[in-house]
């Protein structure tokens, strides 16, 4: 809005990152949202997290569809170029977008209705072909921006704040994107700091489709009784059952973290993740133990949280498709244009 | 009887069962033609299938060029027993029919006034070959073989085509070369040839080439820079996609790593080809998507976000016959409106209006350079007729001293040095701001891209006047477009007159053929031809220039006269339509007999009450 | 100073944070001005956000029943400091301004030629109640008080609707009544009540009702006889469906079952939405779905298969401002270009253009007759001004004796009679065919639908004739259509002028103020509002008996006006253009300029170089 | 095609059903599919299975999309309404033609194309929906009417007929309907009607949404060496784990089968299914075991045929809404116009 002037406070001793950026460069314009939005605590985990990783904002693109939740690329990384696309569509746009530049890092926010409904095709799709980014999806289980309808996410047997019943079966976005392809897959709760950090790093740097669903309840119109997506619900059913931490490839801070049931996997970058499994049968690596694993706990009532998939032997569609290594929109007409000489030849082809 | 006679020029028509073979041995003959420098134009005319139904290859032998559909049968190859009976039916009178003599061709078939030619081609096959497929295949290379006889076309020419065809495969070609000689001596043995018809050596073709639009459109797009292009599978826009796939293996490959320099997605649907487009081009690439119908309407969402957010991207529309499905193999230019105002809102799009391949090469390679200029939707207009037909073009033509035109593109030496940037500022009143591609700058120069209102320096905003100015100044950038585009081809009579024609697109050649004939008949009339949307002072010039106006096109409503009156306000009475829609190319026969109804050839009055 | 003196003639505007719970106080204050017999309406100005954003309500009140927005704020409630500024400097000089005055006004902000009532809300509130959330709720019901007080509005009345309010919440009641007389003691006590501006019982409302186009629609399909809605959450159209669901909940339960008698889906996106309808459509149901822009791009396709395979539809669309996502609580006229061509090939479609609510619930429910009757999908024409914000309208009307028009269906009965039945056969000359319900018939009458082409008896077909007949009837069928829509109204000046005006939907009320503030300065205009597209041939006939006429629209493009020097092949330079699209509703001072800008008040010729 | 007529031979002796018709009163025109393609067995199994199940074929509806599959509709059935829509979007159109009218039998036709490309947002929302139909895709991992591009069923590491290799993880549609809510989910061959019938019979009783995967090569684009859609491919590798034989519930045929591991499964219209399992684990009713048995089968490169799941405690979607018994298109003005008395209280009380 026109109207929010973003306040400047300086603060001559906040912490500097490698860059010697503070916290503070990676905000965006003050959030329009509802106070007290999950979003928010999502876009403030976005901004620790590529503070934390020392990433240069300005190589980063961050897209979206419409909705409460894609609004929130304007809260966060400023000084990045953003795309609030149409609803439902930010992953063809961030395909192309992909395409065209390999360099930059690419952060995809949607919501549940922008994902699991009118953009369930495109969100499939995408994880199919290994995109190299970061899908996030802030799942509140409701429509927030058109006033709380149900999304496709919502439980089957919730009630609306209007007190209609939802009948249909609920998308499970996570599972679902295991069962696409996508090479990580994580699911996190806009409360939990200390989980959706470590896990977001992770995405960020992981090589190939990185999807995270997270459960961000809507104050406004789904924290209420009935909603299975709601704060209160959430805090009682949440079965967590990995604890993520990312450690960057230059200062390991294992001694932060106990030992014990701990699994380390590198990343394609030569970073690597430990895990910390809390149910001593989950294995990451098991797409198909991952989604019985979800399917059961589903069943039970019970919402797996954490790392549920990561595939350590990703590629992406640029490896894929091996697409030279620089990027497509750098490239001159020496380079794309075959000349005069070989249109001869052409011609005389074609004769 | 009195047989038809006529040295290059006629029409032979092929019928055949698709899925047979027929294709290659039919393309074949046609090519000979061309080789023999005489003008040719085959046309394809099939189903919507895959195999088992009648299809149709018409070739035009035309000494003058005319490369227009011309309607009619002089000769027939009647290859298929289904359809037999309607294609020995359409067979002008005086005219030759060629058929599988094997089987007795059928009483009520017959007719008295054509001249039969029964070559026994199943029995030869039999006897020649024990492999079905052979059997099947080389049905195809006897009959061109007893056409080459019948037609007087030079064995010498057939054989080199041959020889090209089964580059790589040599071993095919002695049997190929077989097969022709066996048709060409059956024919030769028992017919009288030449016939009255015949194909004779002629320099009407010069340096001409001979290749189909999408080829032509693919490889402009690798020439104009595209490095990213999007579809989604459909007839008839397949084959640029796929032929852009096949340029650029050839020559877009890196040589020290043999990786690509450039990249190719078969997206979910058009609504995802487009979204990638979008993005790409958001990303600073130069990148397409070819659709048809179908596809126009599901993208019609994101053409709105690429007008209004100002995205540079280039969109191929191959139409075909609809509405909705229609008939998916058949040709029209029926997607006029719905490109040229696509999406809700006030949005209008840039279109480009080639006639034949070589324009398909030149106005591709040019959307490119205006969609990053303008800095919007480019599409580019063809139809299945020129899409999936071979045609006879102009050789294409490149000067290596050609730069691409990025557009206003803001760098990071621009920023450093301190310049303002807006990314909706119109610094230069015409319209057109700068952009900033995504990474530029690590302090200065990001935005945000977005379908809502914002305002000159890309902030969300609500605020109606500044809405307004926005969506006024997108109309300017278009007036300014205007003067830029590819300008219409005006073709003035030598005799004065006062009357005149406009059209575009495919149906070009049928009416260079018409003006012509309604010169013959006395009716004068200067032409326009057009070559893009929105309208050149050309093109009002023009109209204002002339009293009465026909407009040929091939679609119901009228389509282009539509954007005409709306755009130029012109009197619609002015304008009279001459519009067919029935999938098959518009002829000059058409043509001018429609325009005779409206025009009297004293050239004074057009006469009232034409009927749209 | 002079104050600002009227009586029921003003504009109060309330500028409020969305989610602090004033609107249905606001809506309160209205509706006891209406309840008083004065005109009045209300207009909400929102944003694209959910909670924390500045957001106004605008209260027209005029004795002279002057519906339409007239721009200008004569008095201001300021209970957002964030808009403050903005907000006072928008106030009428003269005019007056209510805040809250527990923190004192900014000295910028102040103003010497308003009169300020500054009420200590926040003091009051945190002084009477301990709950944050009462102490939020009642600082509106607060100020609703102290208006009372100041423009003279009965109490008693105000009671009546708060008791209307919290019908089945009783004790609500009594704390709100209380809040009420808070804020009508604080500035009895204070101030010098009533002002200059003052409401005073009038006559004009009479049987008039007050509800907004979205309900009445819902209502007119409820009485329409549709059964099944399908719809994707969309501002400004979601209110329309879900009021439909929450009116079927009342009025189309079974008595005996509980069961529903209709269904409702919310769609996972407008495609499957117009997907659904098209499904129920053929199957014999009346259904529709309801959304804006974006929508209509999405449903394209399916709109072109609708066209073309002749499927019953109906589809609302409340207009918002465009293009892409634009500015989406805010609205605009600008989607007629993209329903009347919605698709590929050649289409169209039947618009009908309701222009307040009583319309909406007429429209509505004759949309599915017409739907049925003409095999083709219909689509209802709103805005977020008719359709989201409250309006004095007639009450509706309907006779029990009105049967549903469910077009020409071939029977079970028929069929066994022996009659021929082809499906797009045109019988009876109109272009209008019979149709059979799925499972009518266990021998007779099934046919396959598709949006390929076909023959009259529902068998696909390539042959371009048979295309082209049935592409003629689908003309033939939109003509019969022409004169069996809504016919436009007509309003003859009653001095004699060949000057004219057209206009439709929302524009309407502004329009009627205008055609009388032009009568005053000696402008007669006849005027025309159109209600349904294709137009009648009265449509012509009215633009043939003048000489010149001005089109009225909320778009940039103007679009209706593309549209009727299309359809009826106008001279262009007849219908002089007057657009405003900033988005908020226009008002009869913009049209008034504007026309007087091309029309010259002699009442002779229309100025030249009026701008587009 | 108009050119093709079709050749009715009339043969006395052709056993006729409990309705007095021949299995040709169920056939449709002539096929102009190629010659040998998969889809016309799979148009032969529908005819058989509605003439087993004694259907009235005037009282199905049978909707498709667009692609070679899609067309088969007319050719089987030809005493039904059809309808061929637009492509991707049969679901949405079924799920309207179910609501104005829910005494019809549904048979949806698409292509895997059509529904896991551009369809798939509408497969994923019909199943979640339960709308009571027998919904066929008939699955040969390319766009066959386009002549063979990839779809997104084919195989990762396939390889076209031009040599084309694909990279995209392929999606399973079954799978994919089972996590989805489909409350029966099987998946066949064209080329086993043995399987194939019984399984078509089940689906079109079962009452809620009914999900079959039938895997029916293209013999023009995809019968080729690296396609793992060909015959000789799907031949090798079929992992057929589950027999299915539909019964119904008047002359229950159990004689004809061995007894053993049987399992029965009482259908919603009192008739069942009886199963004969192979694979001695595999519990049709648990979702989260079917999805983990065809994952892993797929990672050994198996295709797992058979019944995969039925919820025996399906409701369809006009039970979830609670729509009245009568087909809503057969009400009258006396049942949905609320008249001019209540209008007359409403207008009152909008004053
Ligand atoms: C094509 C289209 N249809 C509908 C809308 C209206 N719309 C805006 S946001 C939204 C839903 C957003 O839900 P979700 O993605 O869950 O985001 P949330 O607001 O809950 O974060 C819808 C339906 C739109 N903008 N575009
Ligand atoms: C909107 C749209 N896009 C593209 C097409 C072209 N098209 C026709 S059939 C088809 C693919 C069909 O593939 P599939 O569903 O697998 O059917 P198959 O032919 O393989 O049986 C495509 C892309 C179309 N008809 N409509
Ligand atoms: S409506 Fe819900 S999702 Fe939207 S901003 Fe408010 S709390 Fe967040
Ligand atoms: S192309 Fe393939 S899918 Fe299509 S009809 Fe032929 S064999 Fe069947
Ligand atoms: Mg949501
Ligand atoms: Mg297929």
């Amino acid at each position: 809005m026109t109207y929010v002037i973003k306040p400047r406070a300086y603060h001559p001793n906040l912490p500097k990152n490698e860059l010697g950026l503070t916290r503070r460069d990676y905000e965006g314009a003050v959030s329009t949202l509802c106070a007290g939005c999950g979003h928010d605590s999502i876009s403030a985990g976005i901004i620790q997290a590529c503070f934390e990783l020392n990433l240069p904002a300005h190589r980063i693109a961050k897209l979206s569809g419409i909705g409460c939740s894609s609004k929130t690329p304007t809260y966060f990384l400023g000084k990045s170029h953003g795309f609030n696309s149409v609803h439902g569509r930010m992953p063809s746009v961030l395909t192309g977008a992909n395409m065209a530049n390999r360099d930059l890092v690419y952060i995809g926010v949607s919501g549940d209705g922008d994902s699991a409904s009118i953009g369930l095709g495109q969100f499939a799709h995408i994880m199919r072909r290994g995109v190299n980014m970061t899908y996030i999806v802030e799942n509140n289980g409701v429509y927030g921006l058109t006033k709380g309808q149900f999304s496709a996410t919502a439980d089957t047997g919730s009630k609306s704040k209007k007190g209609v019943e939802n009948f249909d079966a609920s998308i499970d976005l996570a599972a679902m994107a295991i069962q696409l392809g996508a090479s990580f897959v994580a699911r996190s709760f806009s409360g939990d700091k200390e989980q959706l950090v470590p896990l977001l790093k992770a995405a960020i740097k992981h090589q190939g489709a990185a999807f995270i669903d997270i459960l961000s309840p809507c104050v406004t119109f789904n924290n209420h009784k009935g909603s299975t997506k709601s704060y209160d619900y959430i805090r009682e059913h949440n079965a967590t059952v990995v604890k993520a931490d990312f450690i960057p490839h230059k200062e390991e801070i294992t001694t932060r973290y106990d030992a014990g049931s701990v699994q380390e996997v590198t990343l394609h970058d030569g970073s690597y993740i430990r895990l910390k499994k809390l149910d001593d049968n989950f294995d990451t690596s098991n797409r198909a133990a991952a989604l019985q694993y979800i399917q059961e706990h589903q069943e039970k009532g019970e919402i797996v949280t954490g790392l549920l998939h990561l595939n350590p032997e990703s590629t992406d569609l640029h490896q894929n498709l091996s697409t030279c290594d620089k990027p497509l929109n750098e490239l001159h007409e020496e380079e794309l244009c075959p000349g005069e000489e070989v249109l001869a030849l052409i011609n005389k082809s074609m004769r | 009887m009195k047989q038809l006679e006529a040295v290059n020029d006629f029409v032979i028509k092929f019928a055949n069962i698709n899925g047979s073979g027929s294709a290659s041995a039919n393309l074949m003959f046609a090519k000979s033609i061309f080789r023999m420098g005489v003008p040719v134009s085959p046309r394809n005319i099939f189903p919507s299938n895959i195999q088992g139904l009648p299809t149709w290859y018409e070739v035009r032998v035309n000494e003058k060029g005319y490369l227009g559909a011309r309607g009619g049968v002089d000769f027939m190859v009647a290859m298929n027993s289904e359809s037999m009976a309607a294609d020995i039916a359409s067979i002008e009178p005086g005219g030759y029919l060629l058929y599988d003599s094997t089987r007795e061709l059928p009483r009520h078939m017959r007719r008295d006034d054509i001249t039969l030619f029964g070559v026994p081609l199943t029995e030869m096959c039999n006897r020649e070959y024990n492999d079905p497929r052979q059997r099947q295949l080389f049905k195809n290379i006897i009959y061109v073989g007893a056409l080459a006889a019948l037609l007087d076309i030079d064995t010498a020419v057939i054989n080199d085509v041959i020889n090209e065809q089964f580059k790589g495969k040599e071993k095919l070609v002695i049997p190929n070369i077989h097969a022709l000689d066996m048709g060409r001596d059956y024919a030769l043995e028992h017919f009288n040839c030449p016939i009255g018809l015949t194909v004779k050596r002629s320099d009407q073709v010069g340096d001409k080439i001979f290749i189909d639009g999408n080829s032509a459109a693919a490889l402009g797009c690798v020439y104009g820079g595209a490095t990213f292009a999007s579809w989604y599978p459909i007839t008839p826009s397949s084959s640029l996609a796929e032929a852009f796939g096949s340029y650029c293996e050839k020559y877009r490959i890196e040589p020290e790593t043999d990786k690509k320099r450039y990249a190719m997605l078969q997206a979910e649907d058009e609504l995802a080809a487009i979204g990638m487009v979008i993005g790409a081009g958001w990303n600073g690439s130069r990148a397409f998507t070819a659709t048809s119908g179908p596809g126009i309407s599901l993208m019609s969402e994101f053409l709105g976000l690429a007008y209004f957010a100002e995205i540079p991207s280039v969109i191929f529309d191959v139409q075909r016959t609809g509405p909705s499905t229609g008939m998916p193999t058949r040709t029209q230019q029926s997607d006029i409106l719905a490109c040229a105002y696509a999406s809700h809102g006030d949005t209008k799009h840039l279109l480009l209006i080639p006639n034949d391949p070589f324009e398909c090469f030149e106005l591709s390679a040019q959307a490119f350079d205006l969609a990053d200029h303008f800095q919007t939707p480019v599409i580019v207009i063809t139809d299945l007729d020129i899409g999936m037909n071979d045609h006879i073009t102009k050789p294409f033509e490149w000067d290596d001293s050609r730069r691409y035109n990025r557009g206003k593109i803001m760098t990071q030496e621009d920023l450093d040095a301190g310049r303002d940037f807006g990314r909706y500022l119109d610094v230069d009143g015409d319209g057109v701001c700068y952009r900033t591609y995504p990474g530029t700058h690590p302090e200065r120069g990001s935005f945000f891209t977005r379908g809502t209102s914002r305002d000159p320096y890309a902030r969300y905003t609500e605020d109606g006047k500044i809405y307004a100015e926005n969506m006024r100044r997108l109309d300017l950038k278009f007036e300014t477009a205007a003067r830029a585009l590819p300008a219409p081809v005006t073709q003035i009579a030598p005799e004065e007159t006062d009357l005149a024609v406009i059209y575009y697109g495919s149906t070009s050649h049928a009416m260079q053929e018409s003006l012509d004939q309604l010169a013959d008949q006395g009716l004068t009339l200067n032409a326009m031809r057009l070559r893009a949307f929105p309208f050149s002072p050309d093109v009002k010039n023009f109209i204002d220039q002339h009293s009465a106006i026909i407009v040929v096109e091939q679609n119901r409503d009228a389509q282009m006269r539509t954007l005409l009156i709306n755009e130029l306000e012109i009197l619609p009475e002015k304008l009279m339509p001459v519009t067919y829609f029935e999938g098959s190319p518009i002829t000059a026969k058409y043509i001018t007999a429609e325009v005779l109804k409206r025009l009297s050839p004293n050239k004074v009055t057009p006469l009232r009450g034409a009927q749209k």
